[in-house]
């Protein structure tokens, strides 16, 4: 059983805490964090799993065990899979109930709001929508 | 809560502009002056984050993005409208009417519908649903008012139960000052199931509207009239139409997919904003907005309509004056005539008189008719006009009207 | 003549925004940043003769109304045409083509009319017609061009022969940079009796334009491109079009005569610029091109070639670099990629480095899937580039790859 | 036979002159002009002699002696008429090469440039247009 999504993102906080103000720290350990997000399998290769509204490509699957969400993502820009690794830390193997119930502030908190922005550059926000829409 | 005094300091054009010389604004119907803020807010976007939105991976383009769709989010709340997608900016309220007749003219609207307008509609909304009209053997129908301007109401109900594809109607006359009563009208076009747009071109600039109480289909505003800039206006669409309305322009930026052979769109509101928009306009629209609120419109409401009232009260009592639709609750605006005199005369003696007021048919030719006039003279309140104002209104009238009876017409 | 200091010192960006902290801005075919002149040109007419236009008889709507026919003349002078009555004000390259593709659909353009569009069109000149062939079984046919971008004039003369309703090109890519021979084109076009749109939205903010010479019979571009402000454009039409190119958008101030039955149209530019225009964006846009032309955009043009020549020069010493239309001549903008990296990891590393530039499809997904990429790095010029400003690009571009070449994509 | 318009033309600047800047004094002797105006023949009060483009209805009728010509005119508004007044008084009777040749610069003289915008309230333009045309 994972950690609960609140210690996960407080453990992620840490983590960048540590590089400070340095941007490129900060990117370097984002694209890391893609090269370790587990391979995407290729059934899901799909359209149905694309996420719109993104510039780089970005694929979402999940599957379901007893009442967990284990997730699989894939992205062809490395900034954006490693933003979605970072999401999926947090909410991977947990309920419904926690994911539905996940504040995803920590983004904010290691200076990548701009990512949050509505611009359909980045998609982050519909990452985090298809999330919480999976599990309802 | 702001005295007028606040507001008027709030204002360039009392310090700085034609106001710091005494002259007098009251052509607010055809457009507002605008506040400090509003200049403020393009200024700051045009020196600080000046980028086009919603495509850019850089941060001018993301702070521009993000203060765009917050300005969505404000003009939402204004309107009181809980999902921001629901507001598509467009240029200007007959840019969205536009829209709106060829978006319906795609699905919804069928060759020999009929569509409803009231006898006081602005050019507006009254030709784009006049073309449909023409090239499908459509039939515009009238809102049955009675000679006094009230519903008729079960004629209008024999009218819904005959069948109307469409009812599209201003919230207030824009000559005559006078609203429509939206809310019963709503509620029983909705018994029938007739989709309901409402021209709120004047309105929303002396009341606030909560359209998620309200539950138009469509309503459609000018920032320009709303103390925001010019190029910018809103189309809201209720919850049903948002991404079932066809679209009507497209362009970058309303995309998902675009191949040789096929396109698909987006969803919300981005769906029908084809192109760069009016960015800083839009940026302007939302300090305007957050003004009035801070304002408190209903306040400004309230003034507006004592200045309005003391108004009317002066003018009858000239003998030479008529007032229409006298002695009815009149919104932002206030016509008449003085007898055997031409509008454009009086109107071109009160300005040099130091006040402006329009004349003319103010793009409402079938009111014209209906009234047999050919033109009006038409006074315009806003949120800054004084008591002080009308006072120098009608002490300037007086001295037009030596001038005029000289003569006869 | 103005120097690139003179230019850089009539720009607040420099002084007051994000570039007076070094923060490069490359993203100029997106849009460009204002110099002083029109936002000065924009407050003065919000706080001095702010009102409606053409249909007041106060001063201040006088004043507004001869400033915005002013402006008309300006920007009919500044593309070289003699009679402002031919250039329509728009909110926007975006709506220009929207509204002449309508227009057209109601007349011209009859059910299984081809209209021929190259494969480097922007999305707004390339889903309105692509809409019109939808809902009229049309054809959209491909200007035909050799894999280096050169017309295939054997090819594209037979096309005329069998008949094309319409060509409607851009004149500059957007994307790519590369400009199309319009002069030769449109030769060819008026002995075949094809009528030629072409989209200046890029090449208008490059070099001048002379439209009572190149005989275009349509044009359109944004004001924003330009160095003016957002929410404004231009539709430029031919003498022939003026007054007979069909109306698609209605309202006040386009009519001579309303009835509830009937309406007549005035002639003129104000038939096609139905309800209150952008009117600050209008006096925006004649200060921007007043300021291109007091500092001679002929001289510009010159010195933005230079800096793209540099650019290239430089980029094509980077192995990994893919410099698209490499060797080909560009006006405003280049496009590359990293090989085996994304354009957004590209964008966002830069954007940390200080420089602006555009990634992705740049609202030209026919041409992505022509060059078969997803996106690519757009590098956009404008008269305030500097070389320095390409070095900068240059060393930021040299560190970013020092990121990312640490990863395979 | 009348003046040249240039000596009418002069002629109306001085009457103006008098009045020094009181707007007030050139607005009445304005609407004077109007009133000594001769009466507009009924038979040509049709549409077909409606300028365009005022807010007030401006007819405007001519009829050719030799190569004179003659013109009637009104508007039931009294400055536009007025206005008309001022310049049927330089073309009146006067041949097609000088009306043609005709400068209007002297509404700008008397302080009547306003009159001139493009606005479409008033028309003046639209009438200089209609006068210059109906000889060429
Ligand atoms: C009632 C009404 N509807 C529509 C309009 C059109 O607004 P705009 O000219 O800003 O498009 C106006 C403005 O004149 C109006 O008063
Ligand atoms: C070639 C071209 N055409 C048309 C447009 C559309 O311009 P706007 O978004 O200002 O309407 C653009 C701008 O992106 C462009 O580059």
């Amino acid at each position: 059983m994972p950690e609960t999504p609140e210690l996960i993102a407080e453990t992620i906080v840490q983590e960048f805490s540590e590089f400070g103000d340095d941007w490129t720290l900060k990117y370097e350990f984002l694209m890391e964090q893609a090269i370790h997000l587990e391979p995407f399998p290729d059934t899901y290769r799909l359209d149905a799993f694309l996420i719109p509204g993104c510039q780089s490509q970005v694929w979402l699957a999940v599957e379901r065990t007893e009442n967990r969400y284990h997730f699989f993502a894939d992205s062809d820009a490395l900034i954006t899979k490693g933003m979605i690794a970072l999401l999926l830390r947090v909410v991977q193997d947990q309920t419904a109930a926690a994911i539905s119930a996940t504040s995803f502030d920590y983004i904010t908190k290691i200076g990548f709001h701009n990512q949050l922005s509505p611009t359909r550059a980045n998609g982050l926000r519909s990452m985090i929508q298809r999330i919480k829409q999976t599990v309802v | 809560m702001a005295s007028i005094n606040d507001i008027r300091a709030a204002f360039p054009y009392f310090s700085q502009g034609p106001g710091a010389t005494g002259y007098v604004y009251l052509d607010n119907a055809a457009t507002t002056q605008k506040p400090f803020a509003v200049l403020e807010a393009m200024n700051q976007f045009y020196i600080h984050s000046c980028a086009n939105i919603h495509r850019g991976v850089h941060r001018l383009s993301q702070s521009a993005s993000i203060a765009f769709e917050d300005a969505r989010g404000t003009t939402a709340q204004y309107f009181g409208v809980n999902n921001p997608q629901q507001i598509i900016f467009t240029s200007g309220a007959t840019e969205s009417i536009n829209l709106l007749a060829q978006g319906l003219a795609k699905s919804h609207l069928k060759p020999g519908d009929s569509i409803m307008l009231s006898v006081l509609e602005h050019h507006a909304n009254f030709l784009p649903w006049q073309e449909w009209a023409h090239a499908h053997q459509g039939t515009l129908k009238t809102l049955p008012l009675t000679s006094d301007f009230e519903i008729h109401w079960p004629e209008l109900e024999s009218h819904f139960k005959s069948g109307i594809a469409l009812l599209s109607i201003t919230a207030v006359s824009n000559t005559l000052g006078i609203r429509l009563p939206l809310e019963q009208i709503i509620n029983m076009a909705k018994r029938y199931g007739v989709p309901v747009c409402i021209d709120a071109a004047q309105l929303a600039a002396h009341q606030y509207m909560n359209l998620d109480t309200l539950q138009p289909d469509f309503l459609v505003c000018s920032a320009h009239k709303l103390y925001g800039p010019t190029g910018t206006g809103i189309l809201y669409l209720a919850p049903s139409w948002l991404n079932s309305l066809p679209i009507s322009k497209t362009g970058g930026g309303a995309i998902s997919k675009v191949s040789w052979e096929k396109t698909e769109y987006v969803d919300g509101a981005l769906r029908y904003e084809a192109g760069t928009p009016n960015i800083a306009g839009v940026l302007g629209f939302a300090a305007a907005l957050k003004k009035l609120q801070q304002w408190d419109l209903a306040t400004c409401e309230k003034h507006e309509q004592q200045c309005l009232n003391y108004l009317e009260q002066q003018l009858i009592q000239i003998p030479e004056i008529i007032v229409y639709a006298q002695g009815k609750p009149k919104i932002g605006s206030l016509s008449f005539n003085v007898k055997g005199h031409h509008a454009f005369d009086v109107g071109s003696f009160l300005d040099r008189y130091q006040i402006a007021v329009r004349t003319g048919h103010h793009c409402t030719q079938p009111l014209m008719t209906h009234l047999n006039v050919s033109g009006t003279i038409r006074v315009s309140v806003g949120i800054y006009t004084s008591q002080d104002d009308i006072n120098a209104f009608i002490n300037a009238l007086k001295k037009t009207l030596v001038h005029l009876l000289k003569y006869h017409a």
